[in-house]
């Protein structure tokens, strides 16, 4: 099984580029990468609002009221549903469900990603056939059928139900890449080094492999947590998992049932919608953080173009390189054969 | 120079790897197993206090005799010894406590420490796993000062990366001394350095060796410095020994035609602007070592070939220096003449 | 009588820009002439590379070319300035003109191209009047020169042995019959024995069609058995400039020196070898005055003041040669 | 206001000129299969099947009382006890390959459902079949006075066809054949067309072509309905009026009466304290059921329940008994708490105490996806409070919630009852003993509450059974007593069949004023209205 | 050779796999068919036809889960998927086979168009770093952050409408016969554009990034800066020398991709009321539609497994490394 390289190509730490910095600094660095800076503080205030949504919600999510189907008004800051029922805070009550299942499937299908791309990876042999043939299969099946079916399998497909079978189905493109890069870092000399020293088994996989892989680890992380937030979205959407729990999905479901868009309720619609694509756009751009701390090349900081003392402005390119100083562009170069020393 | 005989630490007698080739499914059905032949009847002696220089080209199998010694790899054939006794072992304590005694530096300083774990973390397991932790800071100072990285506090919570290659390399050395091994075995531990610091990586082996009493097998491709820094130099050629002996008459009195042509070739200064094919220089390129040659395997790139040559494998012949000895069959009569 | 074919003044490279930029090239003026073969000798980070993509303009996004010039003397026509070329132009002297030969066949060659395809692709962009057959023939011809026969044209890269790519490498640098051929370490990755094959071949093929060769190794032993000239680099600067048998027998920096005694010697009588103490210097960091003043063993104090400038050394009087250094008798 | 660009409808062109029905289900794609047996083909989804297979009476199914009217049987004889049924057969109808109807094809119309259970979807115990000239006779082996609408209302088959099937309960019948005025001209996924016959027995309908489209989801049709691509359909539209009505006002128009099915929320009589009929009781008064018409039916679909007994008006106005006349539903919170107080409840501040002291709380739950049900136990838990009751709304997975249910594993929920000609299929779906299992043990078919009352078994027995209608009446009246004294489940809504229909293009639907029959296009009266229509023009 | 040997054996596996969780799942669902049959008409259906109904769909009988397993595989081996509940008596295979080309026109199409779209704007995103192609990165990661449906039914409030040439839903004109006029094809490609410029959008920007990151380091090869130093043509070296190169890895991707095609846009098959594949899970899943579920499934699987095995055959193409015989 050839693992395709995509994924290991843009994740394989570059050896000294990666190396060439502290490791102090090269955790600030992945904060200081402005894409990661964003999206974390973005991820950071909804985890905020996960925390404290449902003490600051100025309403309860399910309380009705007569002020049914308004729009967005200072009383309520995004309108109200056919029930009367604040949506502004069933967004913020929703908050919570949506972290919720998001980080425990993201922890669920990344603990099985390391458990099996790992063990894959590093025991080799027929552990590593049978691994890696089991999350093939789990990569064939899509993913989204799947957990709609077991979902719907599920007698009470609460939060943690639904976080939990998204996770189970959803750690193999994890364990395949890990199982890639482990396969490439059991062959590295330092783990070879710490097998010559005496270390036994688990110590290598726990202290010797795990440390260097974890960049892969998180950046698989955070892409399961987009995922898991996008199914438990959909599941919640097409009412396969519960609604009893506030979410982004549950307020879609609601507003979809009542048709809120035809009825013009667009405020009904939006904000969820909203708060979702906001809140995958700031998973991605973590990732994108972790992508190019990984791999510096994938950085597209810095400067791209570079300004010629004459005043132009010149990009840098591959293949290219800028020449600051022109000293006579045009004018070629006059011989100097008279100055030629003789030999 | 002489071969003064000291006390034997580890010896290989028979070595042979061959490492299986992933088998096709059509391969299945035919019987015939295919296997790479990395090394073949490898026998070397590593004695107290002395350097023994393994060279070869690259892919000659070198690495994989240290690692075959080193007990990293499982053997095909062949029995490794310590102190006269044999040993196999696949993990567990009794790898410990071979590990103890046998240590190996790898080839590349920049690999072979991990880039997680600082200088203490990697010396600190050294220790701890040999049961030397004692008092550990105390240790670990003097580990760190035997492969003269001083004062040791500077190093001690570096970063591999922190460090240059050279001091790298010594970190990688301090580790190995940290089990206090009595064969330390080092796979090219300079052809990753910088010429500038190459000899004083070199130069810290030998002082290890003499001032440790080490038995150390020396790895290289650089025939150059295998003698200036063995005692004795072997040579192996496509998994097999070929030639071995005292590394000053191996070096300037080469007997085997691939010796001859490995000299031959190595850039010479003092041939200055005269750059050309050596006479006797045989073209071709390694064989494949999935189906080696039958025979010598130079056979088939060596001028002086004989039809003897390809089909019956030349035990060692005795030389007349003193412990020279050649895989060849031009040296059937030589001890006659 | 000597003619230069690529003149290169004071030319800089910087990676990077402003504050976090380093100076990899600083200042470097060689001349290499018609027919020789010119070499380039330092440790790592030396910038002998650096210096070599600097003078073809192929250096990777943070390198900029901070100033001097490059200047080429075609066969016919008007030298003039690469630095100054506007993409199309470069285009066309790349190759035509100057062609390189880099440390990593394998990497050199695109994998999922046959040999043939990358050869052909050259002359195609360069002579776009010939027929195909004519290209076929050529490339075939260029192969052959440089031993490989012609039924392996319709072989991938990674159908080839590590010593057959780079000798196709070095045919395809020189299908277009260059002035100039740049060889960055294009032997390190192979042993002694095929080293010393691709080199006699490339000896032998300099005869026929009389290429200048700027050749870039560490390996001041190879240089020395190979070249005419020999530059030695260090932190990004020329420390010494001789013909090979001067720099061997009688260098005049320290530097240069000490290199020549970190090689031991595989024949003749056991040399001591001393080495060179210390380490390499970091570009970000530079010793100030003369860049290898804290490593040498004859520095005094006007070294880690003043930066010494390459020059005919004062004790030699030989104007083939100069050096970099304060040392009585050297620099002026 | 007749503003409408879509091509679609436009080519029924304005006024007099039309000639074709866009009718529309909510349905999803169908695959063709015209076998009017199976609830599962797209003749039965979209509610075609009774424009090509036609019933022998026709019965309006928002009056079931009234008689019906003579379709392929003209006149239909019970015995006293209703096992016996004497059928005369119409002359001179044929099928739409020209062949007449016989007597032959009705009685084996019913001889077909005998012989395959899967088929006998009402579970008939037929008993012999016989026909002869114009005459079917058969005979039951039970009473068959609570079912006998749905066996007037058997549609005829063609013997000649349905003899030939190996399997007709898995045929897909690709060429249905029937006395019915349209034969099927054209199959999509999407869309099934209808053509017009040349002949009829009756006077041919106004409408020429009639086209059934599927949409996939209730959005999409209300959407079509919306802009006038769709004329005719059944679903459920939230905020009815700013969705379909206000779009065109003029037009758009939309009917839902109440049949004899109610929905309602079922109580666990099993699970103390809701085994005590005050507390029920209790409950009912403080329901506000305009709440939930309003806000969880969007005003129309399924109607209120009025009376107090729980039969839906006015289909069932004939049905109440005196003494329950005047008895409606209304929000009474003070009656609620002297009941409650009366029992032994205590209010105590904003709890709700029983009398040995504990809270009462109650968790009401419904599949997650039933989103009128569960806005209902949104506005039901908020009535509730009013009394002290802590409710807790709890939106469970659907087959959980089914076994749930049908195992008696609930507090409370809200579900429909069966339907039929008389008030007894709800009360027999409520309350028969005969059917009840102990809490635990599924598969009960109704009584999920776990009602345990002699009383009503024994009345819904006589009142099956019964020969006489005085036993029915007094049998009848004291289901109601039951029923308005002991709440075993608490009605909210009517079920309904009902249509949205356009007044553009076509008049003639039935309404308020003229209640000929329900407007929804899957019922069996569909043909009715249908063959009611004129081109809006014409008038 | 040996590769694709390897990767038949690894085909026959999965397809092993797939097809018995495939035949697990739907019988580990608790409810049935006919409950759900009962749910769909709230009360309109008496509890007297449950009875009928079980008869109807053969669910009284019980048969041991070890029989039912060797039969289903003996129907899977006739291509027999066995009898739809939710449209009884249809063989799934027919409805399968009426939906499929849907979904294959549309989102199959769409997915073809994304990747190659985006692949191209990748090319370009990575050759020239710093461009504004390459700035205009973030939004489109914004854009596919939404989520497909909800970008739908909001493309069909604002867009769609009786006014609109975007219809709402359906996959042609309700009324149109399937056919191969240019009367249907126009009304199916009007039908298509709403729903696949949605999945264009949200789908677009995942190539664009995997392609654009690739660029970036394949563009620091060495053969790159070889490819300059020969004085190829820009175009050249970008297309054949770095696209050539950082495409490979994406063809696998492309492949695993193609899986989403039936089930990661179901949703729009839902939203824009689309007769195609992912709705009929969709009815399935809600129906308990056991048989129906299992072909979509399969359905599902074997064109993954397919469209795998066409990637590995591109990649076999595409480069000549795996070629290699061993
Ligand atoms: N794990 C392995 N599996 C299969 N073949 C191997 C393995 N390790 C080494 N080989 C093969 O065995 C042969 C000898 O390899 P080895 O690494 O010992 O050579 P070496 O002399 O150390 O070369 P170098 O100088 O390049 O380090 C080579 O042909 C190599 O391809
Ligand atoms: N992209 C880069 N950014 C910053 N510094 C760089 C970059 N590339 C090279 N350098 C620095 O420039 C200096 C010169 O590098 P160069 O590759 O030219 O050295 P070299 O002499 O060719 O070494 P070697 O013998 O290892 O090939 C080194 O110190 C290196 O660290
Ligand atoms: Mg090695
Ligand atoms: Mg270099
Ligand atoms: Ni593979």
């Amino acid at each position: 099984m050839s693992a395709p390289t995509s994924t290991i190509t843009a994740v394989t730490p570059e050896g000294p580029e990666v190396e060439a910095a502290p490791a102090k600094r090269r955790r600030l660095r992945f904060v200081a990468n402005p894409k990661a800076a964003t999206g974390l503080v973005v991820l950071a205030f909804f985890c905020l609002i996960a925390i404290i949504g449902p003490w600051i919600a100025p309403y309860d999510p399910s309380a009705r009221s007569s002020d049914l189907i308004q729009a967005p008004s200072g009383k309520h800051w995004f309108g109200t549903t056919h029930l009367g029922q604040d949506i502004f805070s069933q967004v913020l009550v929703g908050t919570r469900g949506v972290m919720f299942v998001g980080l425990l499937a993201g922890l669920v299908a990344t603990a099985l990603s390391i458990l099996i791309g790992v063990s894959a990876g590093f025991l080799g042999g027929a552990a590593d056939d049978s691994l890696s043939a089991l999350s093939n299969v789990f990569l064939v099946i899509p993913a989204l059928p799947l957990i709609i079916i077991v979902a719907s399998t599920i007698p009470s497909a609460g939060d943690l139900m639904v976080a939990l079978v998204i996770g189970l189905t959803s750690w193999a493109w994890g364990a395949r890449v890990l199982r890639a890069q482990t396969l490439s870092l059991r062959r590295r000399d330092y783990v070879e080094a710490a097998r010559a020293t005496g270390e036994s088994t688990w110590r290598i996989i726990t202290f010797e492999i795990m440390p260097n892989l974890t960049a892969i680890i998180a950046s698989g992380f955070v892409g399961t947590v987009i995922f898991a937030v996008m199914s438990e979205i959909t599941l919640a959407f097409i009412g396969i998992s519960t609604i009893s729990e506030w979410n982004w999905g549950t307020i879609l479901f609601w507003a979809q049932s009542q048709q809120a868009l035809a009825q013009g309720a667009w405020w009904w619609f939006v904000p969820a919608g909203l708060a979702i694509a906001v809140l995958g756009t700031a998973l991605s751009l973590v990732n994108f953080g972790i992508d190019e701390f990984v791999s510096p090349r994938l950085r597209s900081s810095g400067h791209t173009r570079v300004k010629t003392k004459d005043g132009h402005t010149v990009r840098m390119r591959v293949g290219f390189t800028p020449v600051l100083s022109t000293q006579q562009p045009v004018t070629p170069v006059v011989p100097r054969r008279a100055e030629e020393e003789v030999a | 120079m002489t071969v003064t005989e000291t006390e034997v630490v580890l010896e290989a007698e028979g070595l042979t790897k061959h490492f299986p080739v992933r088998r096709g499914v059509r391969d299945l059905l035919s019987r015939e197993h295919k296997a790479v032949h990395a090394v073949d009847d490898v026998r070397i002696t590593l004695r107290r206090g002395r350097v023994t220089a393994l060279v070869g080209e690259s892919g000659s199998g070198k690495s994989t005799v240290a690692r075959l010694m080193a007990q990293l790899y499982g053997r095909t054939a062949g029995e490794i010894r310590l102190h006269g006794s044999p040993v196999t072992v696949r993990g567990g304590r009794k790898f410990r406590a071979y590990a103890r005694k046998v240590q190996m530096i790898f080839q590349d300083p920049f690999a072979s420490l991990n880039p997680t774990h600082t200088v203490r973390y990697h010396l600190t397991r050294a220790l701890k796993i040999h049961g030397r932790a004692g008092d550990l800071e105390q240790n670990l100072r003097a580990l760190l000062e035997q492969v003269q990285l001083t004062p040791p506090e500077r190093y001690l919570d570096k970063f591999p990366h922190e460090l240059s290659g050279g001091q790298r390399q010594r970190v990688s050395i301090a580790r190995a001394l940290g089990a206090d091994p009595e064969a330390l075995l080092a796979d090219e531990p300079v052809s990753m350095l910088d010429v500038s610091i190459r000899l004083g990586v070199l130069n810290l082996l030998r002082d290890l060796k003499e001032r440790l009493n080490l038995a150390i097998l020396y790895i290289t491709h650089d025939i150059a410095s295998a003698r200036y820094f063995a005692d004795e130099t072997l040579v192996m050629y496509a998994g097999r020994m070929v030639e071995g002996g005292d590394s000053e008459t191996v070096t300037q009195h080469p007997a085997h035609p691939y010796t001859r042509l490995l000299i031959e070739s190595a850039p010479d200064p003092d041939r200055l602007g005269q750059l050309g094919t050596p006479e006797d220089q045989a073209g071709g390129e390694p064989p494949s070592l999935i189906a080696p040659p039958t025979g010598c395997r130079f056979n088939p790139r060596c001028v002086y070939a004989m039809p003897k040559c390809s089909t019956e494998l030349p035990p060692r012949f005795e030389l007349p220096t003193a412990g020279h000895w050649a895989a060849c069959w031009l040296y059937e009569e030589e001890p006659a003449r | 009588m000597k003619t230069p074919v690529l003149e290169i003044k004071n030319f800089n490279v910087d990676y990077g820009l402003g504050s976090s930029s380093v100076q990899a090239v600083r200042d470097v003026t060689l001349t290499l002439h018609r027919g020789e073969v010119l070499g380039l000798a330092g440790e790592s980070g030396s910038g002998k590379s650096t210096l070599a993509y600097g003078v073809t303009r192929l250096l990777p996004p943070p390198g900029v070319i901070s100033g001097g010039s490059v200047v080429y003397h075609p066969a016919s026509g008007d030298p003039y300035d690469v630095m100054a070329l506007t993409d199309a132009e470069l285009r066309k002297f790349r190759w035509a003109e100057t062609s390189i030969v880099f440390q990593g066949a394998m990497n050199s060659l695109n994998p999922v191209h046959k040999v043939s395809t990358q050869m052909l692709d050259v002359i195609k962009a360069h002579e776009p009047g010939l027929s195909p057959q004519a290209r076929t023939a050529r490339a075939q011809d260029m192969l052959k020169l440089v031993g490989i026969s012609a039924d392996r044209m319709d072989a991938y890269p990674h159908q080839l042995s590590g010593g057959m790519r780079q000798r196709v490498m070095i045919g395809m640098a020189l299908v277009l019959e260059p002035q100039v051929v740049i060889m960055d370490e294009p032997t390190t990755a192979l042993d002694v024995v095929m080293q010393r094959q691709i080199l006699a071949q490339l000896v032998e093929l300099r005869e026929r069609l009389g290429f200048s060769v700027l050749f870039i190794t560490h390996d001041l032993s190879l240089l020395v058995e190979f070249s005419d000239r020999i530059a030695i680099m260090y932190g990004g600067r020329i420390v010494e400039e001789a013909r090979s048998a001067d720099l061997y027998r009688d260098s005049l920096h320290p530097y240069s020196e000490g290199l020549l005694r970190s090689f031991p010697a595989l024949r003749g009588e056991r040399r001591e070898l001393t080495g060179i103490p210390g380490s390499p210097p970091d570009l970000r960091g530079m010793p100030s005055g003369c860049s290898f003043h804290p490593r040498c063993p004859h520095a005094f104090d006007r070294c880690s003041v003043d930066i010494p400038v390459l020059g005919i050394p004062t004790s030699r009087n030989d104007p083939n040669r100069s050096v970099a250094c304060w040392l009585p008798g050297r620099t002026a | 206001a007749c503003s409408n660009g879509d091509g679609k409808a436009a080519e029924n062109g304005s006024g007099g000129g039309a000639t074709v029905l866009n009718i529309g289900m909510p349905n999803g794609p169908q695959t063709e299969n015209h076998n009017p047996f199976l609830g599962s083909s797209s003749g039965a989804s979209l509610g075609y099947r009774w424009m090509i297979f036609e019933p022998l009476v026709m019965i309006n199914g928002i009056k079931p009382t009234e008689p019906g009217k003579p379709w392929l049987a003209t006149e239909w004889k019970w015995d006293a006890n209703y096992t016996k049924l004497s059928l005369t057969i119409r002359d001179g109808v044929k099928f739409s390959d020209g062949r007449p109807m016989t007597a032959d094809d009705v009685a084996y119309s019913f001889q077909i459902r005998k012989d395959n259970e899967g088929l006998n979807s009402d579970a008939i115990p037929y008993g012999t079949i016989t026909a002869s000239g114009n005459k079917v006779d058969l005979t039951f082996t039970r009473s068959q006075f609570t079912n006998q609408n749905k066996i007037l209302t058997v549609f005829v088959i063609p013997k000649h066809q349905w003899s030939t099937i190996k399997d007709p309960t898995q045929d897909t019948l690709k060429n249905p054949i029937g006395t019915g005025p349209y034969t099927v001209k054209s199959f999509t996924p999407q869309t099934t067309t209808l053509t017009l016959r040349d002949s009829y027995w009756q006077a041919l309908p106004k409408v020429k072509e009639l086209r059934y489209t599927s949409y996939n989801d209730n959005n999409a049709q209300t959407t079509a309905l919306a802009n006038g691509s769709s004329e005719w359909s059944f679903v459920f539209v939230p905020n009815v009026k700013a969705v379909y009505q206000d779009k065109d006002p003029a037009h758009h128009k939309l009917w839902f009466p109440a049949n004899l099915g109610i929905h309602g929320l079922w109580i666990n009589t099993t699970r103390k304290p809701f085994d005590n009929p005050a507390l029920r009781r209790a409950m009912n008064l403080v329901i506000n059921r305009d709440d939930i018409f309003n806000q969880g039916e969007a005003g129309y679909f399924y109607p209120k329940v009025e009376s107090m007994t729980g039969i839906p008006t006015p289909a069932g106005e004939s049905f109440i008994a005196p003494e329950y006349k005047d008895l409606k539903h209304k929000v009474d919170v003070d009656a609620a708490k002297k009941e409650l107080t009366d029992a032994g409840f205590k209010l105590d501040g904003d709890t709700l105490k029983d009398p040995t002291g504990k809270p009462v709380t109650i968790t009401l739950t419904d599949p997650a996806g039933w989103s009128d049900y569960i806005t209902d136990l949104e506005i039901i838990k908020d009535n509730l409070s009013t009394i002290g009751i802590k409710a807790s709304v709890d939106k469970a997975n659907q087959d959980a919630w089914f076994k749930n249910i049908d195992e008696g594993n609930f507090d409370a929920a809200m579900h429909w009852t069966n339907g039929g000609a008389t008030p007894y299929d709800i009360y027999q779906n409520i309350m028969d003993g005969k059917i009840l299992k102990p809490v635990g043990k599924g598969g009960v078919s109704g009584n999920y509450g776990r009602f345990n009352s002699p009383e009503a078994t024994k009345a819904l027995d006589q009142y099956a059974n019964a020969a006489d209608d005085a036993t029915r009446t007094s049998a009848l009246n004291t289901l109601q007593k039951i029923m308005v004294e002991q709440m075993p489940i608490i009605p909210t809504s009517a079920s309904n069949v009902g249509g949205l229909y356009s007044t553009k293009n076509w008049v003639g639907w039935p309404d308020e004023q003229n209640q000929y029959g329900p407007a929804q296009p899957t019922q069996q009266n569909a043909l009715q209205i249908i063959l009611n229509l004129k081109p809006a023009g014409s008038q | 050779m040996k590769f694709l040997l390897q990767r038949v054996a690894f085909y026959l596996f999965t397809a092993w796999a797939a097809l018995t969780i495939n035949f697990f799942i739907p019988r580990l669902i608790p409810g049935d068919p006919v409950t759900s049959l009962m749910a769909k008409y709230q009360g309109q259906l008496s509890t007297e036809a449950i009875h009928s109904l079980y008869v109807l769909f053969g669910l009284d009988k019980h048969a041991s889960l070890w029989s039912q397993y060797v039969d289903y595989w003996g129907q899977v081996f006739h291509g027999d998927l066995g009898l739809s509940f939710t449209f009884f008596p249809t063989p799934v295979s027919e409805i399968l086979r009426q939906s499929l080309p849907w979904t294959i026109a549309l989102v199959g199409i769409t997915t073809f168009a994304s990747f190659m779209i985006g692949t191209s704007l990748g090319v370009i995103a990575g050759w020239r770093r710093g461009s504004l192609m390459d700035g205009l990165l973030p939004v489109t990661t914004f854009l596919s952050s939404i989520p497909y449906f909800w970008l739908g039914l909001l493309a069909i409030a604002l867009l769609a409408g009786p006014d609109s040439f975007f219809p709402s839903s359906g996959g042609y004109e309700p009324g149109l016969v399937p056919s191969w006029t240019s009367g249907f094809i126009g009304s199916a490609v009007q039908h298509s554009l709403l729903p696949a410029i949605t999945i264009l959008i949200s789908s677009v920007s995942g190539w664009i990034l995997t392609m654009r990151n690739m660029m970036v380091t394949v563009a620091s090869e060495d053969y790159i800066t070889v490819a300059h130093a020969k004085g190829l043509p820009e175009r050249r070296v970008m297309v054949s020398y770095a696209a050539r190169n950082a495409l490979l890895p994406n063809v696998s991707g492309f492949a695993l991709s193609l899986g989403f095609i039936v089930g990661g846009t179901l949703l729009v098959e839902i939203v824009f009321s689309y007769p195609g594949i992912g709705y009929n899970l969709f009815q399935a899943v809600g129906a308990k539609d056991y048989p129906l579920m299992q072909g979509v499934f399969l359905v599902i699987t074997l064109s993954v497994l397919v469209a795998n095995l066409l990637a590995d055959v591109a990649y076999l193409l595409l480069d000549p490394r795996t070629r290699k015989e061993g």
